[in-house]
Parts: C-alpha cells; structure tokens; sequence
C-alpha cells in the first residue's frame, strides 16, 4: 500500500550522498532502530495499562524516522536534547531499553535512577541530554551546549527538538536570536505532528503559509521544511543543515512534518476526538514511516518481508527483556531522595560538607 | 439538600455560575474549551457559553497571562488556567509584576481582577518540573492574594470569591482533591442563593484541645487522618485548622487555636525552606510565646526536588504517621 | 539646515488624506506637544542634576515625533501603553505638566503619588496604561487591553509602545503569536533608536535585512518601517495600521526609525562612548524631529520663526512652573506605604478586612 | 598588605583571578563587555580577556541564562550578569527547573556549575519592579545556592568560591554595597596565594552576649549601626552574625549565637511573608525553645512593593532605629 508513494520519494532523496553513502547494513540499522523504538513503546504501553508505569507517558509511535533519522546523521562532538516525549532520541542515541525501560517503572536501574521517569531520560555519555518536561524550556539550552561546543573549538553542533506548539513559548524565540546573533551550532528541529495536545496547528500558531520554521527567517536564519515520512528525505535535509553548523557554525531550524499515532500521552482520553479517526487512519496508513522504509528497503532489495519480520520479532523479544529487567529491578532506596541534590554534597567536597544544605525535618 | 459532589464538578459549578453572574468573566488556558480541559474542570462550558467566554490558547503563559493582566485593567475577569500550577514559572513576571505591582505603582489608579487557578501538587509521579507548589513564593509578594481550598465546598465557594475579587488572586488547586468528594449545598437551600466562601477566613475542621494542625490544600486531608490516629491511638484531641487561603491569612484563628491549645504542628506539601510553616511559625512565636507549651514544629515535603518513582515520591510528602510522631514528640 | 530634507519628506506623505485633513491649529498643537516634552525632560534633567530627582530619568529627547505622531491618530476607544522612556506619551495623551513633574520629584501630587517614578507614569482616564520598567513586559498588557476592546464589542486598539532591544524578550513573541491568532487590534510601535543602553542594534539583534519589524511576517502580520524624523511620514504610516486595527481587527508592527539625543538614562556615563559625536551631532543636526517639523511648519507658512520661538518660550514657562509645583507639594505620608495594595483593602469592603493582608512588624 | 578597596572592585578581582583561573570561565550579561557593567563591576575586563569570555548579551534573560545553563552542562563556567536581580523573573523556570532539577532528573548524571550574580536591592529609588530580593524564593528550591556578602572581603572570597562550586550559585549583590570599602587582603600575604572564602560559613561580625542580631547582605551594616546604638546608650551588647549565605545555612553558627544571647532578632530587607527570617526563627525555636529568653522578632522591608519617592522608600527599609527599639522590647 505505502509502496507506491515509497518509490517516489525514494527517488527523489535516496540520491544525495548522505543517503548514497548508506550501505545495506546501515540501512537495516535504521530500519531496526525504529523498530526497536516502537517495540519499546508498544511494550511500556501495556505496563502503563497494569499500572507499573506512572505519571506521564507520552509515545513517539509514528514518528520513530525524526529521532533517528537527524540522529544517524551525528558524530562525536554533536549533542542531542529533546523534550519530554523522548523515548525515540535515547534509543537512537544508542541508550539501552534495559535502563530506558527500568526508568518508567521507577527503579534504580533506570537511566535516571528512577527520578525523572518516561519525560526526563538522560544519557551524557551518549551526548544526550534530555529529556525535558517544560515546554520550550529545552530551547535555550539546546544553544548551550552549541555554544559549549563551540566554545571548546570543536566541530560538533546541537540538534534541539521541540514541538510544533512549543515554538511559541517565549525562551524558544529568545533562543532563535541568540543562536543567529552568536553563530551557535544549534539546530531547531520542530517536530510537527500538527497537534500540542488536543490544539491543531492552525489553532495555536500564527505562521506564514511557509511553515512554522520560516519564523527563521525573521532572525534572518537557515530553515526548511521535510515531510518526515521518509529517512532519505530527512536526511539530506537535515544533512545540510548539519554541514552548516559544521562548517559555518550558523543555526538552522528544519520543520518535520510526522504524526503521532497514539494520542498526547496514555492518558489522553480524547485522542480520537479532536482528530478524525479517518485522519488518523490516513496517517498510519500512508505516513507510517516505519512502513515506507520497509517498502524502500524491500523495493531496493536490501531486505525481505521476512527479514523484516525477524527485526520485529527481535525487537518484540528485546523489549519484553526490558520489561522483565525492570520488573525485577529494586526500586530506589528512600534514602536516594537527598542524593543528586547538589554535587558538592554528592561528592562529599568540603563545598558539600560545609553549612546545612537541606532543612527537611 | 447538600449534594456529593466532587471537588472538580465543584470547582465547575462555580466557574459556571460566575459566567452567568458576569458577562466580563472569562476563562482562557491551555485546552481549556474544546478538549475540556486537561483536568476537565471545565469540561461543558464551551459547549454552554462558546468561543468568546471560553478560549483555549497557545503554549504561551507569560503572553496569554500577561493578556489577561492587561484587559484585566479595562475590566475584564479573566480567569486563567495553568495546565499545571508549575507553569506559572515561564509567566513569573507577569504573575509578580504586572500583576501585583501595577495598582500599586499607579498610585492606586488600577486593579487587576484576574484569577490564575490550577493545580500545585506534588504527589503524582510527574517529576520535577510538574510539582513546584509555589504558595510561599506568591504569598511572599503583596498585592498578591493567594487561596488553596482543601474540599469540594470551599472549592466552590472561594472560587467565587476569588472571580469577584477586584485583585489578583492565585488558586491553587490539586489535581489528587479534583476526584474527592464532599457535601456541597445546593443553591436553593442557602439564604443568599449561592454558595460564596469569604477569602480570609480558616476552618476549624476538627475540634481538638491538645495541639493544633495547621495546613492548608491536601495536607488537610493528611492532618485529619493523622488526628484520627491520634484520638483513637493516643487519646491525643487534634484540632485541624484548615487555612484556606495563604494571604489574606487568617491569623486570629490560628492564635486562638494556639492559645487553646498550646502546641502547634505546621503541615504543607511545599518544600521547607522559607515555607508557609515558617511564617506562620514564626508569627505564632512572637504572639503566643508564652502561650506556647512546646515548640512550633513544621512537617513538609522532603527538600528535595519531586522523585519520579512513584513508591519513594509518596515518601517525600507529609504522610500521617510522620504527623503522629511528631505530634507525639511534643504532647 | 534641515528644511531642504523636510519639504521632500513633505511632499512625500504630507498628502495622504490623515494628513490634509490638519487643520493650521491641529500642525501648530502637534509642535506645541513636541516642544512641550523636550522642555518638561530639559526641566526634568536640571532637577536631576540638583539631586531633586532620583532613581532613573530615560529622556525621549530626539524621540517627541513618535509618540506625538503616533498618539495623534487616536480616539476615545483607542489605549496606549509604553515602556519606562515614557515622558513623551504622557504628554501626548493629555497629562499634565504638573503631575508628570512632580512624579519625579517623589512627591504626593504625582501622577502615581510617588509611588512610581519616572518609569511609572499612568493614567487610565486618557488611556494611557504606563509606564512600564521590565524591558517587553508591557507586550502582553498591550495584547490584553486590545483584547479588552474587542471583547467590549468596540472599535478601538491599543498602541503598544517597546524599544528595538525589547524586541529580544520571549513575552514580546509570545504576544505577537496571540495578536495574531486571536486578531487582536494591537499596534506594537518598535521605536528604533538605534541602541539598547550601550549596545547597537546589529549586535543585540538578528534580523532580516528588511528590519526588525520583519519578524512580523513569522506570524502572519502586517508591518511597516517609518522613518520617524517626519510627523507626516509617522501619521500617514501608523494610519494604517490603526484603520487596520479599527476595521479588520487586526494586529501590526510598525518600526519608527528614531533617535535619543541623551544617553540611555541620565546616569548613563557612557552616552557618548558607545556612539561617535559625529553620529549623535548629524542626528541632532538632521533628525531632530522638532527642527524638521518646525521647518516644514515654516515652509508651508503655518508659522513664522517668531511663533516657534513663542511657543518655545510658553512651553519652557509651562516646565518651569510644573518644577514649582513639584517643589512645592508635598511628599507623601508615611501611611501611603500601605495604600493601593490591594485594591479591597482600599476601598475598605468585606473581602480587605478578611483575614490578615500585612506582615509588616 | 590588607588594600582598602570597594565591594566593586573586589568582586572586579574575584572575576578577574576566576577568568585567569580557568579558561572555561566565561562572563555574559547584558553591558558587561564593550560597555564595563551598568554598574561598573565588570569593568576593564573585556579590554583584558576579549570577545570570547566576555560577552554582551541582548535583553534575553531567560535565553542567555538558559544557554549558560546549557553550556555548564558541558563544562563551561558561565558567570552570568543579571544588570537587576529582579530581571531574574523572566528567566526564572530557567533558574528554577533547568539550573535546579535537571541533576536531580537525571539522577546525578549533570551537574550545573553556573553562577548567576547582580544587585538585588531596594532603596535606589527605581521602583517596584526592580528592586526585588528574591533570596527567599530561591533558596526554596533544593539544588540551588544563595550567596549574598555583605563586604567587599566577602564579595572577593565569596565569588571565587561559587565560580568553583559545581552547583548553581545565585549571588546577590546590592547597588548600595558596591562603592563601600573595605579590607581586602593582596593575595601574597595569604597563606594560600589567594582569598576564598567558603560558602555556608557565616560570621561574626561583633561579638556579644545579650542579643543576636541575624541579617545578610545590607542589613547586616544597618546591624551594626543598631548595634554601636544599644552598646551606647543602653548597654545592651548585641552579637552581629553575617550569615554570608542562605543556602546552604550556616545552622550551627545561629544556634551557638542565640544559646549565648538568649534573644535574637532577624533582620533582613526581604518582604516579610515566609522571608528568610521567618525560616531562621522557625529553626531557632524548634531547636532552641528553652534557650530563649524572648521570642524571635523579626525585622524586614515594609510589606508592600518598593516605593519610588525617595524619602518613603527609606522609611521601607529596616533601619537601626527599628532594630534598636525591637531590640529594647525584648531586652
Ligand atoms: C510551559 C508548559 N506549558 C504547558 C505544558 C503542558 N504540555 C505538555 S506537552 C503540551 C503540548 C505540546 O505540544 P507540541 O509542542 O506540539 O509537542 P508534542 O506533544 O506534539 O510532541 C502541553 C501543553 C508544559 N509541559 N509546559
Ligand atoms: C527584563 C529586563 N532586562 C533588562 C533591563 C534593563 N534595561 C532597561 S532599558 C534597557 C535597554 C532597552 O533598550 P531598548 O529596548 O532599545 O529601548 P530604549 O531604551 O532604547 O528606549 C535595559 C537593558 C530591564 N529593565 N528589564
Ligand atoms: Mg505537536
Ligand atoms: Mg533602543
């Protein structure tokens, strides 16, 4: 079904050099990175439902091709930094679905140890860096950790994601003039799923009919605009983006037009009220970007319908492992509230041991 | 005939009678109209007043806030959703200047009668950033009227209030009381034909001799579990003072509660230091000192940011057993 | 000097209809009001100077055109807020010398009682809604008063009044969003002089080489860039925007091209620093806003030299007797600490003597 | 040789070692770089270091502040000017959730070695919106720290330890304290070739034994006035103690003065309700209560906003008359 509209997009991209320079396995690396995304989700889903996963889930089912097509295009020196609907990033950043998983339980062994839970995921060793609950609150930092990079000499860059309803916080446009003013390697990505919550685009933005990333060129910035349906077409867009923060150290923000399958978050009750189901009919079945690499791959003849059906089933099995870890995995100990307070106290400095520094009790 | 009504419906029902009082009122936040609201306190009411009295808006506080501020000033009563209280965060400014500063640097020739109302709480496994409760820090800036009704008829009752005051008042509610009910009146049994809770004035919700539990929001709800344990255990009589609101504070009843008394325990869900326990210990301290058989002790969160983990984030709120060992410590 | 400059400006817009339809009278009150703010501020600068003033003083000398021109247009319906350079507006709409001046002096007769200062000015009975000291927290006041109007069933708008640093502020975008979407009759009046304090507008600002109310087009808006030497050009542009506001509802940017003669407040030491001499001195020479309105006043035989002198002269009696007024009134009480709190407390209702309001001692 | 140098020009020296001290140091504030400071503290020094470690920012304080906060993630030093402590409002869910949580979120995988410093004060006769004192409310939150030296030893020692502390610091300053002068050791007379002082030691600044007077900041010179005035027209030797810090608290240093004196009075230029007196005085009757001889009073600015006039605005201030008549009402 999707493979027709497949093998024009695929013509149209698959060319660039970025997407040139992929060989087989890379591709299928691709292919199961998303999968494995989804497995993953599919899987905590089915806990939140049994009530081992609390608070907030939000599932990035639908738009597995942003997080790891802009992520597959990173070297050592470029960061990462999301929002909280961030599952996708850590995976394709190359965190396990051991602690990804044990951290929506809340257990020790979750990447946060169990304190930030399914919206606050991190992984620095990873150049990941969250994972934010805050909308827009991300932005500014995203330009920090370029003007870090930037700051070291290095040649790296600083891919920041945020929502299509989040751009119109303020600390995002604060963000946009300093990344442009100061030639910081940061690149915006707006992850337009055409909904913040139950709000469809047209209802809470004021844009141009270019697309919310034109607002770039009121800071007289790069942008572009990408159907996210498709990995090459991220990729070569998103390559350039990369090269011109490389190269020229100048910010970019790239708009990715995808769609969430599932609603806001578990707990929204009306995702299937504010949007048609045939909309959302529509979308899995023509937007499902899983689907279109798979027929890509399959029309290339790099993989076989059975090929994918292992990768799936391999996925299937790893999140299950995941779940079983977390699920044996103690929780944290009470005592673990007062750690991470403060690294001095952490360290146990003479910073850390001077002057009381919590008042509990 | 009082009805079982929950504290959300509660909260609606003031909402809904306040847009039918005032053709200036107006509620504006984040799914607020066609989703129903996040929490769906205001669930019916685009249905029933339409687009120009219920206005959902952008992910934009300080600028949706700061709106409302402004046509506050021409006479407007906006109400304000925050989606969660913690948002209030990126609208500071606005919350702590334009809105309490604004009347008094114009010599008194503005007010703002605009209401902020969402949920501060912490306790539900959002993390972080989803749990500041903010009551000291607002109370803290005058001008500024802060309310926290720990029920379903005071939720109803001080909405109203707060919608008709003419200055900015920050309602803060829970999202664990939204499903609590409680006996709320009907209209048609009260002398006035509405239900309207003086901001200003605590409740004595439980009568007690021995020692006083002072708390506002949820921690009533603790403190009067704990003082349960305390009669049925200990034969320990608590009195519960629910507070209400922060500022205006109702001070004469907490020091007649003190004096009856003659011990007092704070208890609130915020963070300790410079928490409401602390000013009102303080001024318990420097009226009733003589009064005073025991120290004025606080129970509040734990000081640390909110833990996800849901069985150790329980244990960073105030609980009962930890009340009833404090309390036991002084009596 | 300047009056070759001014009868080509002249031509240019002194024909749009706004324009024919002055009246002699109505050209000479717009001079007497310009003339009447610079020589409230040159008053003002003395009292400074003798220490009869404290806190901060933001001339708007150089500027008088923009709020002069601007306010010119308004009706009963229409509001303005600005931010702390906010002498020249006050004037505008109708404030007295009297109380502006004893504003600054800190005395009881102040617009604000004392209370407010240079920085907060109000007056709500000629619409005029401060005075405002945080750099763009007035973008969302004027976004609501707009609202206000429209939701009064009126046809008004609301000027809104910040400087090209203030544009950087994350609550200006957040309005502008807003303005936008709700079509608010909103009329946001960059007044470009060039600098925020001592920083230029090239290093606090990146822009489209159209300027800096370009950004506009990011969210849909109409805009404008005037140059705000001449009270026609100013009318005749801003005319728009406020037909724009009065019919269609909806909202504008407009950036005046503008200059301070001083430095950004009195106390700032470095005026002359951050900008050449040459550039301030061909500014005075060719911009000043009253030089040029004043010769185009001539060339068109409105008045005579003897007249502006006249007027000069009246305006600088009316400066002097306002500083005789501050002088002599008198400070507030100490009681007044506690006046316009809270609006209940005041007004000594049920709901200001519930419950404790004060913690004071 | 101790130098008699101003607030100014120590914490001028503080920055300039901390820039010599560790390339990763950078400034960035709006007028710190081409145009020396708004208030001159930064002066000279992007004439010294350059373009790249000093940096003028446009009005953005909740970007450039949040972009600190990003790049300490990864290493950097930033020393961010706030030109008012007050401007903090419009970045505050960036100083409050970023700087604050984003160690605790991650469990303990980031930390946030920022520095936030500028004058938060009143008595300058700019106004209510910028003369905020927001010690209180950030202390509040756990993960951050709250400095605030009272003389420009303090400033100096002080400022080199938060740019090495790896915690956020917010360092609030006055405008007031900036021209004071004070003795300040050149560094080759110390033993350790340079001036720390460590955050959360509080100090002595006037031995006494009938009453101790608690204050921070500015406050703590109007102490020492109050105190020169009971010593000499009334005999009453009042302890003087700096707290230097508010977070962490030097706990200790308070409870050993007050189990002294006996009677204690905080005096702070915060608004009263929940300031950092009303912690103080909860914490000293809670571990205290049978050491004291009075109740603690407290002493604060005026609970309003901040009033231009120039003489009124003084009169909201604590001033050592106050302080010396409260203190004879306990004494
Ligand atoms: C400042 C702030 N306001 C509101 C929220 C609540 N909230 C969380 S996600 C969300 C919608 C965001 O939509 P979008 O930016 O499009 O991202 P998406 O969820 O579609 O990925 C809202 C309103 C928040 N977390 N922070
Ligand atoms: C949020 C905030 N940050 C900083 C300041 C300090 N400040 C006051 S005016 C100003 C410069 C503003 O420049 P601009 O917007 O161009 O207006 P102009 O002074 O030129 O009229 C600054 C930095 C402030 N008042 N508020
Ligand atoms: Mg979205
Ligand atoms: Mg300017």
């Amino acid at each position: 079904m999707a493979s027709k509209t497949a093998n024009q997009k695929t013509v149209a991209f698959a060319d660039a050099p970025i997407n040139q320079s992929l060989s087989a396995g890379d591709k299928i690396d691709l292919l199961r990175t998303m999968v494995r995304i989804r497995r993953f989700e599919q899987t905590s889903l089915k806990h939140y439902h049994n009530g081992s996963i609390g608070g907030f889930l939000h599932l990035y089912i639908g738009q597995e091709s942003v997080a790891v097509g802009t992520i597959s295009l990173l070297g050592d020196n470029d960061h990462v930094i999301t929002a909280y609907r961030d599952h996708g990033h850590a995976l394709a950043v190359g965190m396990g679905m051991d602690e990804c998983m044990a951290e929506l339980f809340g257990k020790a062994t979750g990447c946060s140890k169990g304190k930030g839970g399914s919206m606050h995921y991190f992984a620095p060793d990873k150049n990941y860096w969250g994972g934010h609950g805050i909308v827009g609150g991300q932005a500014p930092l995203g330009a920090g950790l370029a003007f870090a990079v930037k700051y070291k000499g290095l040649e790296g860059c600083c891919l920041c994601y945020l929502g299509d309803g989040a751009i119109n916080q303020g600390a995002y446009h604060e963000s946009l003039n300093l990344a442009s003013l100061w030639d910081l390697p940061v690149i915006y990505i707006i992850e337009n799923n055409g909904y913040s919550m139950g709000t469809s685009q047209v209802r809470s933005s004021a844009y141009p009919k270019e697309g919310l990333a034109a607002r770039a060129e009121g800071y007289n910035m790069a942008w572009d605009k990408i159907d996210g349906v498709s990995l090459y077409e991220i990729r070569a867009g998103v390559q350039k983006a990369v090269e011109r923060a490389h190269k020229e150290s100048r910010p970019s923000i790239i708009e990715i037009l995808t769609y969430r399958h599932k609603g806001h978050s578990v707990a929204d009750a009306n995702a299937e009220k504010y949007r048609t189901k045939e909309e959302i009919q529509k979308y899995m079945n023509e937007h499902d970007p899983i689907e279109f690499w798979k027929s890509t791959l399959i029309a290339e003849g790099v993989i076989t319908e059975d090929d994918y059906k292992e990768i799936n089933k391999e996925a299937g099995a790893e999140a299950d492992a995941a779940a079983d870890f977390a699920i044996k995995s103690p929780y944290p100990e009470e005592s673990e509230i007062f750690d991470h307070v403060y690294w001095e106290v952490d360290n146990n400095t003479a910073a850390g041991r001077t002057g009381r520094h919590f008042f509990h009790g | 005939m009082p009805r079982e009504i929950t504290y959300r419906e509660a909260l609606r029902e003031g909402l809904d009678e306040e847009l039918a009082y005032d053709d200036n009122v107006v509620i504006i936040g984040e799914e607020v109209a066609e989703y129903n609201g996040a929490y769906k306190v205001t669930e019916g009411l685009w249905k029933k007043w339409g687009d120009k009295r219920i206005i959902d808006a952008p992910i934009s506080e300080a600028g949706f806030i700061g709106m409302g501020i402004g046509a506050s000033m021409l006479g407007i009563r906006p109400v304000m959703e925050l989606m969660f209280f913690s948002f209030a965060y990126v609208a500071f400014d606005q919350m702590m200047n334009n809105a309490a500063a604004c009347r008094y640097m114009s010599g008194g020739l503005i007010n703002v009668p605009i209401v902020v109302r969402g949920p501060a709480n912490g306790g539900t496994n959002v993390g972080a950033t989803h749990s500041h409760t903010p009551e000291n820090i607002f109370a803290n800036m005058p001008g500024l009227k802060v309310v926290t009704p720990s029920d379903a008829h005071d939720a109803k009752g001080l909405i109203k209030s707060a919608i008709r005051d003419n200055d900015p008042v920050y309602f803060m509610e829970s999202t664990v009381l939204y499903g609590m009910t409680g006996l709320v009146p009907s209209n048609d049994e009260l002398e006035d034909g509405e239900l309207i809770v003086p901001i200003g004035k605590a409740k004595v919700k439980r009568e007690g001799s021995d020692l006083t539990l002072i708390a506002h929001g949820r921690a009533v709800v603790t403190c009067l579990a704990a003082a349960e344990i305390l009669a049925e255990k200990y034969k320990i009589n608590a009195e519960v003072l629910d507070l209400r609101s922060i500022r205006p504070l109702d001070e004469e009843a907490i020091m007649t509660s003190v004096r009856k008394t003659h011990r007092a325990i704070c208890v609130e869900e915020n963070k300790p230091f410079c928490g409401v326990g602390a000013q009102i210990s303080s001024m318990i301290m420097e009226q009733c000192f003589d009064d005073l058989d025991a120290p004025v002790l606080r129970i509040t969160s734990a000081d640390a940011p909110a833990f996800y983990s849901p069985p150790i984030e329980k244990l960073q709120l105030p609980n009962p057993e930890e009340i009833v060992e404090r309390a036991l410590s002084i009596c």
